[in-house]
């Protein structure tokens, strides 16, 4: 067999997110792209809650609603529910701000997303190479030139090389652009199960008017069991998506099986008749890179960037990643295109990447939150003491018929400081506001 | 040199579907579509004897457009050529029907390029009828050999081949006389994993699509639905059964669990002497 | 004249397979479901049994006995040993001459090699593995039809299919769907020998060796008692524990499809849609969810004992008697009792 | 760091993980395991064995001995035994490609 050398322009090591916008961005600009996925179709091998957000896709695709992305529901109701043993505190939004044109964000299903998503880079002349694992680099005078797949005769070659691998960056870590593998107390495990009910049974039991609303909600507490974590709910069209984030160091600490963790969630008494008669449709998990800024990577060397899950691009507060990858895939196919125009792909002109993220809200928000993944972890009572205490208080206020209230609201408070100090309630509370704050 | 031609389909992946509690049909929402897999085992034993003897492998299809992705896998296998023979006029076949059209398809093949063995999966894991491969060899007028789990000799010069059959009470070694048809099981070889040259080839690759017109024209009575003696009468739900009683056998009542139910077992019709009963 | 119902008398070195039993059962209910319809045109339905081999008059009279009325018997050297050709050629010259109503045929190696070779030749229809028959009245025709109904996909959906014009209406059944009708030995029938003409070219292809294979000694589909492992057994190791009841209970092993799949048994083993069909008089299953298609291949036995930790395990739906817990608890305890109950069994 | 310590088995619903993994779709690579364990005595050595929980599909299996299975064939691929296994005794890799877990949804 002839073994002429596999070459294109530019290697995206992943069809995810960030590596079909970084191809799509590549191909449209003239270069010949190639995407590597190890999948049987893009997307397979991704999981998540979750939502995408279209102020994102619409700067890759400005005639994004032509293409018939296919989204699930558009989120039109959000925010926090406090979980307690038994008990549940809704602290949700709707309407007002988020009535968006078009709304900000929707719930997707990654599988069919990411698989439609790489077909729009393969609508912009890229080249998606499924089924097909990158192990290694190619080297040329200490230049990364290329990769090796596992394939027979499996070496590709290009000047510049995106890798969006994911979470497991260990393409990552064999460049020295990290020196340790992911943290356990900096990387949380999320475990979920997607449930399918008729649309109109999500609508009557959630209270969403019609199959064009939906709800993304992060759920705080007793969900979690005081690990470091937290629980959510996104509705699908057809589904609801129930799962629960917790860092890998709580998790081994507590000994608790991450699918028992989360059918106590779905247990719940205020969750359990959302999805009573449901059927499981799908079961998964996924290692989430909450360490951020923190534990950011270097985000390029010679002929290489790093965008996405594999440079902890995800701000663990606001669930926000999906968005974060496509504007980082973007900059980083940007890049490779300016780097052919100057034919020179040292890092000197690769610096441009992380130069042109630094202006977007990417690198702003991730420095901004840069403490937070610490913070949640030293204060355990945020998963724990302070949503029961929610519950309590709510619970007590509404229910304390025929006592004096002045007596109430004493006793409310004493459920608070019998558990936590009140001068370290205010410490709490102001250490949380400097963390989301980012001074 | 060997011209091997298999036919195969490609087939939502029936581990993975799911039915509508309400509506009692398939939900298709994420069930992929993949080739049967004991078409890609076929398509790997062609590959394996096509290495072994020099020469081609063509591979045949009937389906909808979107079967273009089931003939590049063959292709990323090690297949040369695909057909795919697609047209709205042969929708609503039933199994005489496919075997008519392939066999016609075969035929035209043959013409130009003469076929010495075709390989067919034992069945489709979609309808699992096992009606397609041995309609096309008696329609071709071959030798059938079903339940093949080894080849054994494939001899061009003498023209004949050695193929093992699987059969309830053992296995057989048949010699049959070429060109030969024979449906494979899972043994007849292990799929294998392409280079990568040969898998960007497949994904580069554009099957040729054959119509109900061309190059082959054919009989309008015998495709689609016309051509079709059997129809779906009705569809349903498997029955459900009455559930039984439910016992909790942990800790201290586990014997006393473990005893009842041996007790159920014995009063219970002919279950006695299973378990050292009185007859 | 005579509506024919017929049987494939399949038979192999001197045995009629029981299928054979079962589908005579089958065509004489059949046959009387339309007895009333005809009667009124002054006709009857006959069943009729097709046997074709090499020396096999006495299987002729066994087919009798099972429930054939009449048997069509073709006997020749070149059907001593089962090739598709001339078996082929001998099913689609009868069915010209006799012109039968309905055609079944057991869904067996043979009978499924033959099946679709036969049905092709004859330019009919022809539904494989069918799980139930009856005859009913199709939409826009005034007859009774053969309504022939199978799994699908995987045994999610089951579908009826019927074969509106053309004759004979074919089906196979897989062997233990139905019972076989009562052996009666007195019954007398006519048997008719027939004449076939082989031609070399259909000598074509020929069995040159036979195999051994120690794989197909496991007679899952007529075995009494089965114990069959799932995923819950948590490794290849567990099925020591399910040989080991076996064992005691005198029968044989059996799988879910999980377990085949994952390589901790073979494929021999497994019961369910694309495994085998059975039909014990107790089967256990032992760490099985009861996905649909490991249901579909056992829930007629008689006596199903699931055993699982999870209470909302749907194996539980068909299940007998269900035991809820430890499977490592629970079948060492039943080996010990089933062991000692046996002992006590034997002194009396 | 985390103040978290172990939680009581008792306040946690028993699950049956291997019918929930029914829902997923694996392509099975019968021809090459993707994980395995580096050496089977530094499992019995290690008291705690998280791997046995932490695991989201429960693919640690302890055995008689005290030494630990990897039901590989379930594995989906996240890295958790990557990151946690305290020895770091586990060799793991992607499977090849095209193999592995296949989400239908994600």
């Amino acid at each position: 067999m002839s073994s002429k050398k596999i070459q294109f322009d530019v290697i995206v090591v992943g069809a995810g997110l960030a590596g079909s916008t970084a191809a799509a961005v590549a191909a449209r600009n003239g270069l010949n792209t190639a995407v590597i996925e190890r999948g049987q179709q893009p997307g397979g091998k991704n999981f998540f809650g979750g939502a995408v957000y279209t102020h994102a896709l619409q700067e890759i695709y400005p005639d994004l609603w032509d293409r018939n992305p296919p989204l699930e529901r558009p989120v039109t109701e959000t925010g926090f529910w406090f979980m307690s043993k038994d008990g549940m505190v809704k602290a949700t939004v709707q309407g007002g701000k988020l009535n968006n044109d078009p709304i900000d964000a929707y719930v997707a299903l990654r599988a069919r997303f990411d698989s439609w998503w790489a077909d729009q880079a393969k609508s912009e002349g890229a080249f998606i190479i499924p089924k097909t694992l990158v192990e290694e680099f190619i080297y040329q005078d200490g230049k990364v030139v290329g990769v090796k797949t596992d394939r027979p005769q499996g070496d590709v070659y290009a000047p510049v090389v995106i890798i969006c691998e994911g979470v497991n960056n260990l393409l990552t870590q064999k460049l020295g652009l990290i020196d340790h593998d992911i943290r356990p107390a900096a990387t949380a495990l999320g475990v979920k199960q997607l449930i399918s009910l008729p649309a109109e049974t999500i609508n009557a039991r959630l209270g969403l008017p019609s199959n064009e609303h939906g709800l993304a909600i992060s759920v705080m507490g007793d969900v979690s069991m005081g690990m470091a974590g937290l629980g959510f709910l996104y509705t699908a069209e057809k589904a609801i998506s129930l799962g629960v984030g917790v860092t890998l160091e709580a998790l081994r600490k507590s000994g608790v099986k991450p699918y028992e963790l989360l059918q106590r969630y779905l247990n719940h008494p205020a969750v359990a008749p959302l999805i009573e008669g449901g059927q499981l449709m799908e079961y998964g998990a996924h290692l989430i890179p909450e360490g951020g800024w923190k534990e950011m990577p270097r985000l390029y060397t010679d002929g290489v960037m790093v965008a996405g899950d594999a440079a902890t691009m995800v701000n663990a507060l606001h669930w926000e990643g999906t968005n974060m990858a496509i504007i980082a895939g973007q900059q980083a196919g940007l890049t490779a295109v300016e780097a052919h125009r100057q034919g020179d792909f040292s890092s000197k002109t690769l610096s441009a990447y992380q130069a042109g993220l630094k202006e977007r809200f990417v690198m702003k928000d991730l420095y901004q939150y840069r403490n937070l993944s610490r913070f949640l972890d030293s204060h355990p009572e945020f998963m724990d003491i302070y949503p029961t205490f929610l519950n309590d208080a709510l619970g007590m206020f509404f229910s304390g018929f025929g006592k004096p209230k002045k007596r109430l609201y004493k006793d409310i408070l004493r459920t608070l400081t019998s558990r936590r100090p009140l001068l370290k309630v205010v410490g709490d509370l102001v250490s949380f506001g400097r963390t989301i704050i980012g001074i | 040199m060997l011209h091997a031609l298999v036919g195969i389909k490609q087939v939502p992946d029936t581990t993975n579907i799911r039915i509508d509690p309400e509506t009692g049909s398939l939900i298709r929402q994420g069930v992929p579509t993949i080739i049967n897999p004991y078409d890609a085992h076929a398509v790997a034993a062609a590959v394996e004897w096509k290495r072994k003897l020099g020469g081609k492998i063509t591979v045949i299809t009937m389906g909808p457009p979107a079967a273009v992705s089931a003939l590049q896998e063959c292709i990323e296998m090690g297949a040369d050529k695909g057909i795919l023979v697609s047209d709205r006029k042969f929708s609503g076949a039933d199994t005489l029907a496919t075997s008519y059209v392939l066999a016609e398809a075969i035929k035209k093949i043959h013409e130009e390029d003469p076929i010495d063995l075709i390989f067919f999966g034992k069945q489709a894991i979609d309808g699992d009828t096992a009606q397609v491969g041995p309609g096309v060899a008696v329609r071709l007028g071959y030798p059938l050999i079903t339940y093949a789990v080894n080849i054994r000799e494939v001899n061009l010069e003498e023209g004949y081949a050695l193929i093992e059959r699987k059969t309830e009470l053992r296995n057989e070694i048949i010699k049959t006389t070429l060109p030969a048809a024979m449906t494979c099981e899972k043994e007849i070889a292990e799929i294998p994993y392409a280079a990568l040259p040969d898998l960007i080839a497949s994904l580069r690759y554009k099957p040729q699509v054959w119509t109900a017109d061309e190059p082959v024209a054919y009989d309008i009575a015998q495709i689609g639905l016309k051509g079709s003696p059997t129809m779906v009468f009705k569809t349903g739900t498997p029955v459900q059964h009455e559930p039984g009683e439910l016992i909790k056998a942990a800790g201290t009542s586990l014997d006393k669990a473990v005893d009842l139910v041996l007790n159920k077992i014995m009063e219970h019709a002919s279950g006695a002497p299973l378990i050292g009963g009185k007859k | 004249m005579s509506r024919r119902f017929w049987v494939f008398i399949e038979q192999e070195e001197g045995k009629i397979h029981p299928v054979a039993g079962e589908l005579l059962g089958v065509a004489r209910r059949l046959a009387g479901e339309i007895a009333d319809e005809l009667k009124q045109k002054n006709e009857t339905a006959v069943v009729e049994g097709i046997l074709v081999g090499h020396e096999v008059d006495d299987l002729a009279q066994e087919a009798i006995r099972l429930g054939a009325e009449r048997v069509y018997q073709v006997d020749a050297p070149e059907f001593k040993y089962y090739l598709n050709r001339p078996y082929t050629e001998a099913l689609k010259t009868l069915v010209k001459k006799y012109k039968p109503e309905v055609f079944l045929i057991g869904a067996t190696t043979m009978g499924r090699d033959l099946a679709g070779a036969v049905a092709t030749s004859l330019k009919t229809g022809l539904t494989a593995d069918c799980t139930q028959l009856e005859m009913g009245e199709a939409r826009g025709t005034n007859k009774k039809l053969l309504l022939a109904t199978r799994p699908a996909f995987g045994g999610n959906v089951i579908a009826t299919i019927v074969c509106k014009d053309h004759l004979p209406q074919m089906a196979t059944v897989r062997p233990r769907v139905f019972d076989a009708s009562p052996v009666n030995k007195k019954a007398r029938g006519e048997v008719i020998k027939e004449k076939i003409k082989v031609t070399p070219d259909m000598l074509n292809a020929q069995v040159v060796e036979f195999i051994t294979n120690q794989a197909s000694a496991i007679k899952l589909e007529y075995a009494d008692v089965i114990v069959s492992g799932g995923r819950g057994l948590g490794s290849p190791k567990g099925f020591e524990l399910i040989k080991a009841l076996a064992d005691e209970l005198g029968g044989v092993v059996g799988s879910s499809r999980a377990c085949v799949d994952a390589g901790w048994i073979s494929y021999d083993h497994q019961v369910g849609q694309t495994g085998k069909t059975v039909r014990p008089k107790l089967y256990i299953a032992a760490g099985i969810s009861g996905a649909i298609q490991h249901k579909v291949g056992m829930q007629d036995s008689d006596f199903i004992l699931a055993i699982n930790r999870d209470p909302s395990a749907p194996i539980f739906s068909v299940a007998t008697v269900g035991l809820v817990g430890d499977l490592y608890e629970i079948i060492p305890a039943l080996i010990k009792k089933i062991h000692a109950s046996k002992n006590k069994g034997g002194q009396a | 760091m985390s103040k978290q310590t172990k939680i009581p088995q008792e306040e946690l619903p028993e699950v049956y993980i291997d019918d929930i993994l029914m829902s997923i779709k694996y392509f099975t690579d019968e021809q090459e395991f993707h994980l395995a364990i580096k050496d089977t005595d530094t499992c019995v050595r290690c008291v705690d064995k998280p791997c046995i929980n932490f695991c989201p599909v429960g693919a640690y299996r302890l055995q008689e001995g005290g030494t630990v299975q990897i039901a590989v064939q379930s594995c989906i691929e996240c890295g958790t035994c990557r990151v946690l296994c305290p020895p770091n005794n586990v060799s793991w890799k992607y499977p090849r490609g095209g193999f592995g877990v296949a989400y239908k949804f994600g």
